[in-house]
């Protein structure tokens, strides 16, 4: 068992950069101290915008809260939903978060497995992400409840009643993973953040330092620290990539196991995980772009990296749409003529504008990231990352929504339905609870990890020294560095 | 302790232990202690799920959860029945003024004439207060308004023709265990107080009981775990 | 204790159901069977149900969002394919008294987080509202979505007095947040249940029935003990050959009209419907 | 034998900080071991690492401890709850169905490894609340501190070792 | 009151036990604390009673005429369920919807509970002393009133009520017993007597072949629905009947027919006469027909038929056919076929097919003779209202009396009734709760429910014999002030006739005193405590009689053809009867509001029935508020697109469209009665219900039709419904 798995054999990175000048993700000699200067800055007393936005956050958030204790008072009525159209908004908004919530630890886990170090600046924020899409998901498993109040018997422990839930359901399979998927990834986010944190506690003053000081742990960076921190984080990591991938294809079962046409398809796990790295990296992108305006990280959220992640995204949306096409094929070609039927109606039906809405939303819009100014220009790229999430909550609401108006049964069939502003006050609302954590987790953690970005810089700095030993005239050729950014 | 277990770094204890706060503040407490003090954390917490605080049928203590010994408190009768002068005393049998106990889903308050039956011939109590309040609602030909004390909730349905018919009739079991099993020793009270928990899993404790199948034979089985057995 | 009832019984979990003569010790087996040439639409099992179950009355509004808290409703429909084929319904209108099918195989109980709905040793899917958490996933999967949610608190305003005075003590009135469902009025089997278990008996067939199939002018509804070979229903669906425990029926004698609605789900349902008949030479 | 005294030398470039350890490593200072030193660094530098003696990891071990207790109690647990399940939910399955219970067990097997993981780590790394003497907040921004513990009569001879690869500082407690 | 009553009164009285009164508390979070319910007991109950055990009464359902026998389910004093009485002949332990919510009538909490006055316009409650001051007043010994001047207006009435309703009116030397029903049968059952010589046949459907059914109803609203619904399900089995409907609008037993045809509103005798030209051409026939019957069939050859009724030559002639090979045959008429001006000659038109078929002493029998023509419903008509009518403008009524009937709701606006009512000085209802007649009356008596109060009742029709149906309380009564019908008028009559009613106490002790003294009519020679608690028991005293037979005859009688559209309105206009409305009686009992009409599955409204056909051309979708605009009035309702309706035919449900009756009502839908057109049958006088034609205007609104319906209502290749072919299946070999 060796402590340095994640060691880079120097002799290979010689042999390969010899001919290849490769842009580099981080300028060169990036200071550490300054590393550490910028991104606790971005904890600093926050700018008057910071408040507006967060307190525009809050009220949303509040409506959302108003209108859950409302819907809590008088009864699930109140949201519009009806004997068919039994889930509504609640359950396709639940997976959007859900999914959400997956490239963070595409990002922070897969990427680290693999050595992609580019991932190092940018994945702290989206494992944030990941927790918090978690937490909000997690809320609309409460509000979908009819009763709340009695959602302590889905738990499973020994009782007074002798009653356990159902095991077989996927709704306890969704409750195990999410929950297993909420330990892990929290635990995942603070194991990695403990040596940022300490850095934290070195800087930081008063009540702030307390925080970090109970939240670091005592962290030192020794080299025994170092050691178990690099396998254990490099075993969780492991344990995250399935996990991830199991947590989504259980939440597809929740409608690939009932006999639902639209629902009924083999390929839903799969599909519903691809998708759910999909809107995922879209919200990395939007996150990414924020962050580097806000926190002024151009030196570490750089272009290169960017281009990597567009990359990423752009393959991810064209698996998903493959995987999406599949389904409509394997239904237009298969016998079951509701499913077909089914289709049809999504297709043709009241839903028609939303189920076109995501095709292009989802489906041509990602060509756009073909293009070399949509990559470079920020703004753009925002809508268009926006948009793609836009195209995947469709997607979900296209799940639920046309299959419940024209399932198996012919008299219970629904037209034109449509959610109450309660249910859309709810979905409002958790935008606005996701917005308010993650405001508050940029101003209280650091959401670029620092020792990460040092690591980088240092591996880099390895490369270049190892580089100009062996050929001194690629030293002047950083091709692109940063093109868009620091300068 | 897990701390102890994992012991393969004696060379740094040293150290740590010399080290006092590097923050100032001296922080003593052992590696295998906090740990503890974690898992009794999490036990405690845990421990609390189970008490069940959340659960219907009042705040812990007005029942137990084996279902044993916490008398319920004392309700209030428009008259205080003496269960242990005719129950205990006299040895009236339960199934004598709780006559539909064998025969429906409630035992029921025995109707008023059945009092009445008696106690217009015995002469010698009937200038006691509570036996006048009783002959004033049977002048006025008023029902009684007790209190229940044997409540069920609403979503609950209980056979005492069942029980009565099975453990009276055909294991010719004492009323006083038979009807004591769940209502207590109503004939050392005077009027009823609950003495049983009443609560889902008391009763499924018995349910889960191995009886025999028929009297006299051998073969077991439990009683009936249908939910629709007892909810309706 | 679990451990070693898991050990001991272990085959008997593992047994899949249906299975061929599953019920053939059982005592009870409670199905039925609907002939839609009798019926003829009138509603009054509706009514009935409304009055032995407790129903809510939701009101115009709430019926209008399809939020009716009917356990069997009449479906009246002009015809069998995606279009009428004449231009008046000549034959009539095809009326569907659809109610739970009580399936053997229901997609409605794997599914339940809790295990409030299940299956019960006679047959029956069984709903427990005190269990419920209102995940609505039973209604989700239910393919003839005859599962009804009390999306409003209807003991607040459904009966204003004295109209509770109607209220059957024997079932639950369901607050808001729960599933509900028709339970072939399990409260008067299992008073029936609990005479004839006094008694040393099984219930004869025809002592209980359910208050749509005793309510029904024309008696279209038949509900009796399908685990009593002898009962008339247990003749009728083997006049009709259907099987309980077969998702296609073997159909080897001509003009045999019994079927189950939605069969190839697999979902086995305790109802089997007649077909209906018409004169075409009129 | 027990060692008192501790000293802490910074260093800017690890190269230096890589010398110093293997000067330390070769000397001969009488009870010093290669045991004694302690690497405090912003970043994990496992080439400074090799120079210290072997220092083995045994997280994975609980880790594996973790994926193999936790999902078999599990599967059992699961099984005889619903063995054991006052109702017993069927809608076609058996009572004990495979597909579902295995895919608890998945995620009770990626759970515990997990959990396992973490809590062993916290103890291999003694935190928390694994505070030291002798502690200089740019270990976490720049620097790459030397820890040596020795007996106080050998610190000299150790500091001056240390300062010989140009450290930006060097502080000791020498007092106890 | 004897003391078996006593008990039986405490019995009924409503207890709260075992959670009885709290069940309201639900599956939520209900107290099981000790000390909080109350548990009580009776004081001296009946052997029989135990608590938690339902007891089972029997009695009578009078939510219609058919008189049905019920029994309640009683427990803890409570009626929880009505069933049918298997003892009655006439339910044989049946009941329709209708009838399950005779529960909500009686805990309807619209119910009327104290006596109200009208005072400067409105109605406030006053005592019963201030009532019986004013009844006193009124129909006092000192009542200056007689003869004519009083009037009793009713709907349908049977038994021992009507025995001392009309003694009550004697007393006064008063005959004007006025009995109006809206949905009046008076113009079949005049055309009946006229061509079979009874006006209410008795129909053997067990013996009949084939049922050829004009506009009848019979399984939804007709006699007797439950017994007739039971009898067609016998129909139905093997040897299986065919039944042929023939109406403008399907109705329910139309959604039954094994061929439903569509016919030109009142054009149905034509049709007969058509088919009977058929019919007549069968060599059988040549000199058994009277000429003038050959005649006036002349003309009616398919072709001229076809054209006016809308109904192919094919049809015609298959039709005939089908009558000519499954015989005996039954025809009916209904309500479609006698709301004509000339409905009379269409259902006698009609019968004739019977005659000529020769179902008489077949499928066509006379009902029994009857012991107690006194006790025989009365039977209601437009024609007795229109009368009163006359004498209410005339200022000859003095004292109005109303029961059971709400006349200032359905009848037509071009009677202006509520005018009339203001020329009476004294109106009195007597009712459960206020409708918009009693809201027009000066004394409104609250009564007892029909599961509170003590009756008999006799059905019009009557399958075999007669049975003597008694009604009796199932619980005690909710209200302390209410007061029964009976007992209302026995009071007055005790103190006009003292020497004879003085020695009843109750109606209770008169109803039980009038049915021992029939006792020997019955044969029984029980002793009389014995044979008033077994006809109790069993709810019904049975009669035996047999059917008698029916003096038919072929009466040849000249069928115009119906007044034609015009430009001006051109829509025939045809208000349908909801079986479970009637004519909007029941609007006020909610479980029939969300009960969805069974053709078309609106709940909670009014609407307008349109062939797609024409709504297609017209561009109405389905939920646009549409203005029916007759020559009297307009009215607005939804469209609803119903493909069982003539195209040139328009039709709206009656019994909506309630300003005051209780909550479940007000507001509902909207009124038809008020769009019909001043047309009578000219033989009986009877207001023709479906000789009104209608122009249509969408308003430009759209609102959404509730209905249990979904977007579709065809299978969509599912097998939900599936049809199999009559010849095919082997019902002979069914159990």
């Amino acid at each position: 068992m060796s402590h340095n798995v994640h060691g880079h054999p120097q002799m290979d990175v010689q042999v390969e950069r010899k001919f290849v000048p490769k842009v580099k993700d981080l300028g060169p000699d990036v200071n550490w101290a300054q590393i550490n200067k910028d991104v606790l800055r971005s904890l600093e007393k926050p700018r008057p915008v910071f408040w507006i936005i967060f307190f525009s956050a809050l009220a949303l958030f509040s409506f959302g809260v108003y209108c859950e204790v409302y819907q809590y008072q008088n009864g699930m009525g109140v949201a519009d939903l009806n004997n068919p159209q039994v889930w509504g908004l609640y359950i396709a908004t639940f997976i959007f978060w859900i999914g959400m919530g997956h490239s963070g630890t595409l990002l922070s886990a897969l990427l680290h497995i693999i050595h992609a170090d580019w991932r190092k600046p940018i994945y702290r924020y989206s494992e944030a992400m990941t927790t918090f899409t978690l937490l909000t998901a997690a809320l609309f498993v409460m509000v979908h409840m009819g009763r709340l109040w009695e959602f302590y018997y889905v738990v499973a422990y020994p009782n007074e009643r002798w009653t356990w839930p159902n095991f077989t359901s996927p709704l306890v399979w969704d409750a195990t993973a999410i929950g297993t998927y909420l330990t892990s990834s929290l635990l995942f986010l603070y194991m990695g953040m403990i040596p940022d944190l300490a850095i934290c506690r070195d800087n930081a003053k008063g009540a702030r330092r307390a925080l970090y000081k109970f939240l670091s742990l005592g962290w030192q960076g020794t080299d025994r620290q170092w050691g178990n921190f690099k396998v254990a984080y490099m075993t969780m990591a492991c344990f995250l990539m399935p996990l991830a991938v199991s947590v989504h294809s259980i939440v597809s079962t929740d409608f690939a196991v009932s006999q639902n046409p639209g629902w009924h398809v083999t390929s839903f796990p799969p599909y519903f995980v691809l998708g759910a790295l999909y809107s995922g990296c879209s919200g990395i992108i939007t996150l990414f772009i924020v962050l580097r305006y806000v926190f002024r990280f151009e030196a570490y959220m750089t272009q290169p990296i960017l281009n990597k992640l567009i990359k990423m995204t752009f393959a991810i949306a064209m698996v998903w749409t493959y995987l999406d096409l599949i389904e409509y094929a394997t239904t237009w070609y298969g016998s079951d003529e509701v499913a077909k039927a089914d289709l049809l109606y999504r297709a043709t039906g009241d839903y028609a504008l939303q189920f076109w809405g995501m095709i292009f939303c989802a489906m041509v819009m990602p060509f756009t990231l073909l293009i070399r100014y949509v990559r470079h220009n920020y703004t753009v790229l925002l809508i268009i990352s926006l948009i793609l999430n836009v195209g995947m909550w469709l997607e979900r609401f296209q799940i639920i929504t046309p299959t419940f108006a024209k399932s198996h049964y012919p008299w219970t069939w629904t037209a034109g339905w449509w959610p109450s502003w309660v249910q859309w006050g709810i979905v409002a609302g958790s935008f606005g609870w996701f917005t308010m954590l993650f405001m508050l987790y940029c101003k209280i953690f650091p959401s670029v990890s620092m020792y990460e970005v040092k690591e980088m810089v240092h591996e880099q700095n390895l490369e270049g020294k190892a580089m100009a030993h062996a050929n001194p005239e690629s030293e002047q050729a950083p091709v692109g560095l940063l093109e868009g950014g620091q300068a | 302790m897990v701390g102890g277990s994992v012991g393969y770094r004696q060379g740094f204890h040293h150290v740590d232990e010399a080290a006092g706060g590097y923050y100032g503040r001296n922080f003593r407490m052992s590696h295998a202690k906090k740990i503890f003090l974690w898992f009794l954390m999490f036990w405690m917490g845990s421990s609390l799920v189970l008490a069940e605080p959340f659960v219907q049928g009042g705040p812990i203590g007005s029942q137990t959860s084996d279902g044993y010994d916490a008398l319920g408190p004392v309700v209030e009768q428009p008259i205080e029945f003496p269960h242990n002068r005719h129950a205990g005393d006299m040895k009236i049998n339960c199934m004598y003024c709780h006559t539909y106990a064998r025969r429906s889903n409630v035992s029921g308050i025995p109707r008023l004439d059945k009092c009445m039956g008696c106690h217009n011939l015995i002469e010698g109590v009937k200038d006691r207060p509570r036996i006048k309040k009783l002959f004033e609602y049977w002048e006025n030909k008023q029902p009684i308004p007790w209190k229940k004390v044997h409540d069920l909730p609403d979503f609950v349905r209980f056979n005492h023709e069942r029980h009565i018919q099975r453990f009276y009739f055909q294991e010719k079991r004492p009323i006083r265990e038979t009807c004591g099993y769940c209502h207590g020793d109503v004939a050392s009270m005077t009027t009823a107080r609950r003495v049983k928990a009443l609560s889902m899993g008391w009763c499924i404790s018995c349910h889960q009981k191995d009886h025999l199948e028929k009297v006299g034979s051998s073969v077991t089985s439990h009683g009936p775990n249908d939910c629709w057995l007892c909810h309706k | 204790m679990s451990l070693s009832n898991l050990i001991q019984n272990w085959d008997s979990f593992r047994k899949r159901r249906p299975y061929e003569d599953q019920y053939k010790d059982a005592p009870y087996k409670w199905a039925m069977v609907i002939d839609l040439d009798s019926c003829i639409g009138c509603n009054a099992c509706t009514v009935a149900c409304y009055a032995e179950n407790n129903l809510a009355v939701v009101g115009k509004e709430r019926f209008g969002k399809g939020q009716a808290m009917h356990w069997i409703r009449i479906e009246r429909y002009w015809g069998e394919g995606e279009a009428l084929e004449t231009e008046f319904p000549e034959r009539g209108a095809q009326y569907l008294p659809m109610l739970c099918q009580q399936c053997e195989a229901a997609p409605c109980e794997p599914v339940c987080p809790v295990g409030a709905t299940h299956h019960s040793p006679d047959g029956l899917n069984t709903q427990v509202y005190n269990r419920c958490v209102g995940s609505r996933y039973c209604s989700a999967n239910c393919p003839y979505k005859v599962r009804y949610f009390n999306w409003w608190n209807y003991p607040e305003r459904a009966w204003p007095n004295p109209l509770e005075l109607q209220l059957n003590p024997d079932v639950t009135v369901r607050s808001k947040g729960v599933m509900e469902k028709c339970t072939f009025c399990m409260q008067r089997l299992r008073a029936g249940q609990d005479k004839a278990k006094t008694a040393g008996r099984l219930l004869a067939d025809g002592e209980v029935l359910t208050a749509c199939a005793q309510a029904c002018p024309t008696s279209a509804i038949t509900f009796g003990n399908l685990a009593d070979k002898n009962s008339k229903v247990a003749r009728m669906w083997k006049n009709q050959q259907v099987d309980l425990a077969k998702n296609a029926q073997d159909k080897s004698e001509e003009g045999v009209r019994g079927y189950r609605i939605l069969e190839d789900l697999n979902t086995y349902p305790s109802i089997v419907y007649l077909e209906r008949l018409r004169n075409f030479a009129a | 034998m027990s060692k008192k005294a501790v000293t802490l030398a910074l260093y800017a470039d690890p190269d230096e900080a890589g010398n110093a350890l293997r000067e330390l490593r070769d000397c001969s200072v009488p009870g010093f071991k290669m045991d004694d030193v302690i690497i405090k660094s912003p970043i994990d530098h496992p080439e400074l690492t090799e120079l210290l003696n072997h220092r083995p990891v045994y997280i994975q071990l609980f880790t594996l401890l973790g994926v193999l207790l936790g999902p078999t109690t599990g599967l059992v647990l699961i099984a005889s709850a619903q063995a054991s399940f006052i109702y017993q939910t069927r809608g076609g399955r058996p009572i004990v169905p495979f597909p579902p219970d295995m895919v608890l067990t998945y995620e009770l097997f990626i759970l515990s490894g997990v959990l396992m993981t973490v809590i062993s780590t916290f103890v291999a790394m003694k935190l928390p609340g694994n505070r030291s003497p002798l502690y200089n907040a740019s270990v976490s921004e720049d620097k790459i501190g030397i820890l040596v513990k020795a007996e106080a009569q050998n610190i000299p001879h150790i500091d001056e070792i240390l300062r010989r690869h140009n450290p930006t500082e060097i502080k000791g407690d020498h007092s106890r | 009151m004897s003391t078996g009553n006593m008990d039986r009164r405490d019995f009924l009285r409503v207890l709260g036990i075992s959670g009885a009164a709290a069940t309201l508390a639900g599956c939520g979070h209900t107290s099981i604390e000790s000390g909080v319910e109350e548990v009580m007991s009776y004081v001296q109950p009946q052997d029989f009673v135990v608590p938690g055990i339902g007891v089972f009464y029997s009695s009578t359902c009078t939510q219609c005429g058919s008189g049905c026998g019920i029994m309640g389910k009683v427990r803890e004093g409570r009626v929880l369920k009505l069933e049918g009485n298997p003892e009655s002949g006439i339910s044989g332990g049946k009941i329709c919807g209708l009838g399950q919510a005779g529960v909500q009538a009686h805990y309807n909490p619209d119910r009327l509970h104290t006596p109200m006055m009208n005072i400067e316009g409105g109605l406030v409650p006053i005592s019963w002393e201030r009532a019986n001051q004013l009844l006193d007043e009124h129909f006092g010994t000192k009542s200056s009133l007689q003869g004519e001047q009083i009037a009793f207006l009713t709907g349908g009435v049977s038994g021992h009520q009507r025995v001392v309703l009309e003694n009550f009116l004697e007393s006064f030397g008063s005959t004007q017993h006025v009995c109006y029903d809206a949905i009046s049968t008076a113009t079949g059952r005049a055309a009946s007597k006229t061509v079979l010589g009874a006006e209410q046949p008795l129909w053997n459907f067990s013996k009949a072949r084939l049922i050829l059914s004009f506009g009848s109803d019979f399984l939804g609203n007709g006699v007797s629905p439950v017994y007739m619904a039971r009898e067609f399900a016998k129909f139905r089995k093997a040897p299986r009947g065919t039944l042929i409907q023939i109406e403008p609008r399907m109705t329910l037993t139309g959604g039954n027919a094994d061929r439903w045809y569509p016919i030109k509103p009142g054009t149905e005798g034509i049709l007969a006469l058509g088919i009977a030209h058929d019919l007549l051409q069968h060599p059988e026939f040549s000199g058994k027909v009277p000429q003038e019957v050959l005649d006036l069939v002349k003309n009616y050859d398919r072709d001229a038929v076809s054209e006016v009724t809308g109904i192919g030559a094919d049809a015609v002639r298959l039709i005939a056919a089908q009558l000519w090979n499954n015989t005996p045959s039954l025809v009916v008429a209904g309500p479609a076929v006698e709301g004509h001006a000339y409905g009379f000659s269409n259902a006698a038109a009609v019968q004739l097919l019977n005659v000529i078929l020769g179902n008489r002493g077949n499928s066509l029998e006379g009902q029994s003779e009857h012991p107690f023509p006194q006790m025989t419903p009365t039977l209601g008509s437009y024609r007795a209202l229109a009368e009163l009518h006359k004498k209410m403008v005339s200022g000859n009524c003095q004292a109005l009396l109303i029961h059971g009937t709400n006349p200032v709701f359905t009848s037509p606006t071009h009677l202006e009734f509520s005018e009339a009512m203001k020329k009476v000085p004294f109106k009195v209802a007597l009712v459960t709760h206020i409708d918009e007649t009693a809201g027009q009356c000066d004394l409104v008596l609250p009564l007892l429910s029909a599961m509170e109060d003590f009756g008999t009742h006799i059905a019009e029709y009557q399958p075999s014999g007669v049975e003597l149906m008694l009604q009796q309380p199932l619980m005690e009564k909710l209200y302390p002030e209410t007061k029964g019908f009976g007992d209302i008028l026995l009071d007055v009559l005790k103190k006009r006739k003292p020497q004879e009613y003085a020695v009843f106490p109750d109606y209770y002790s008169y109803l039980k005193a009038a049915v021992l003294k029939a006792k020997p009519v019955f044969h029984s020679d029980e002793p009389d405590e014995h044979f008033w608690e077994t006809a109790l028991m069993n709810g019904v005293v049975k009669w035996e009689g047999k059917p008698t037979d029916l003096e038919a005859k072929m009466v040849p009688l000249e069928v115009p053809e119906p007044h034609g559209l015009t430009t001006d309105y051109p829509f025939y206009f045809v208000p349908s009867i909801r079986p479970d409305m009637r004519d909007g009686r029941h609007a006020y009992l909610p479980w029939l509001q969300e009960s969805p009409e069974t053709m078309t599955t609106v709940v909670w409204d009014s609407w307008v029935e349109i062939h797609p056909k024409t709504a297609a051309q017209m561009q109405i979708k389905e939920g646009d508020v549409l203005l029916l605009q007759s020559a009297t009035g307009s009215i607005q309702a939804k469209a609803y697109i119903f493909p069982g309706i003539q195209p040139d035919t328009v039709s709206m449900p009656l019994g909506q469209g309630h300003t005051q009756m209780g909550r479940y009502a007000s507001g509902v839908g909207a009124n038809p009665y008020k769009i019909l057109d001043p047309i009578f049958d000219a033989h009986t006088g009877e207001l023709a219900l479906h000789a009104t034609r209608v122009a249509i205007r969408k308003t430009g609104e759209n609102q959404k039709v509730v209905k249990d319906e979904g977007p579709t209502n065809l299978q969509n290749g599912q097998k939900l419904v599936a049809t199999l072919s009559a010849d095919q299946a082997k019902l002979a070999r069914e159990i």
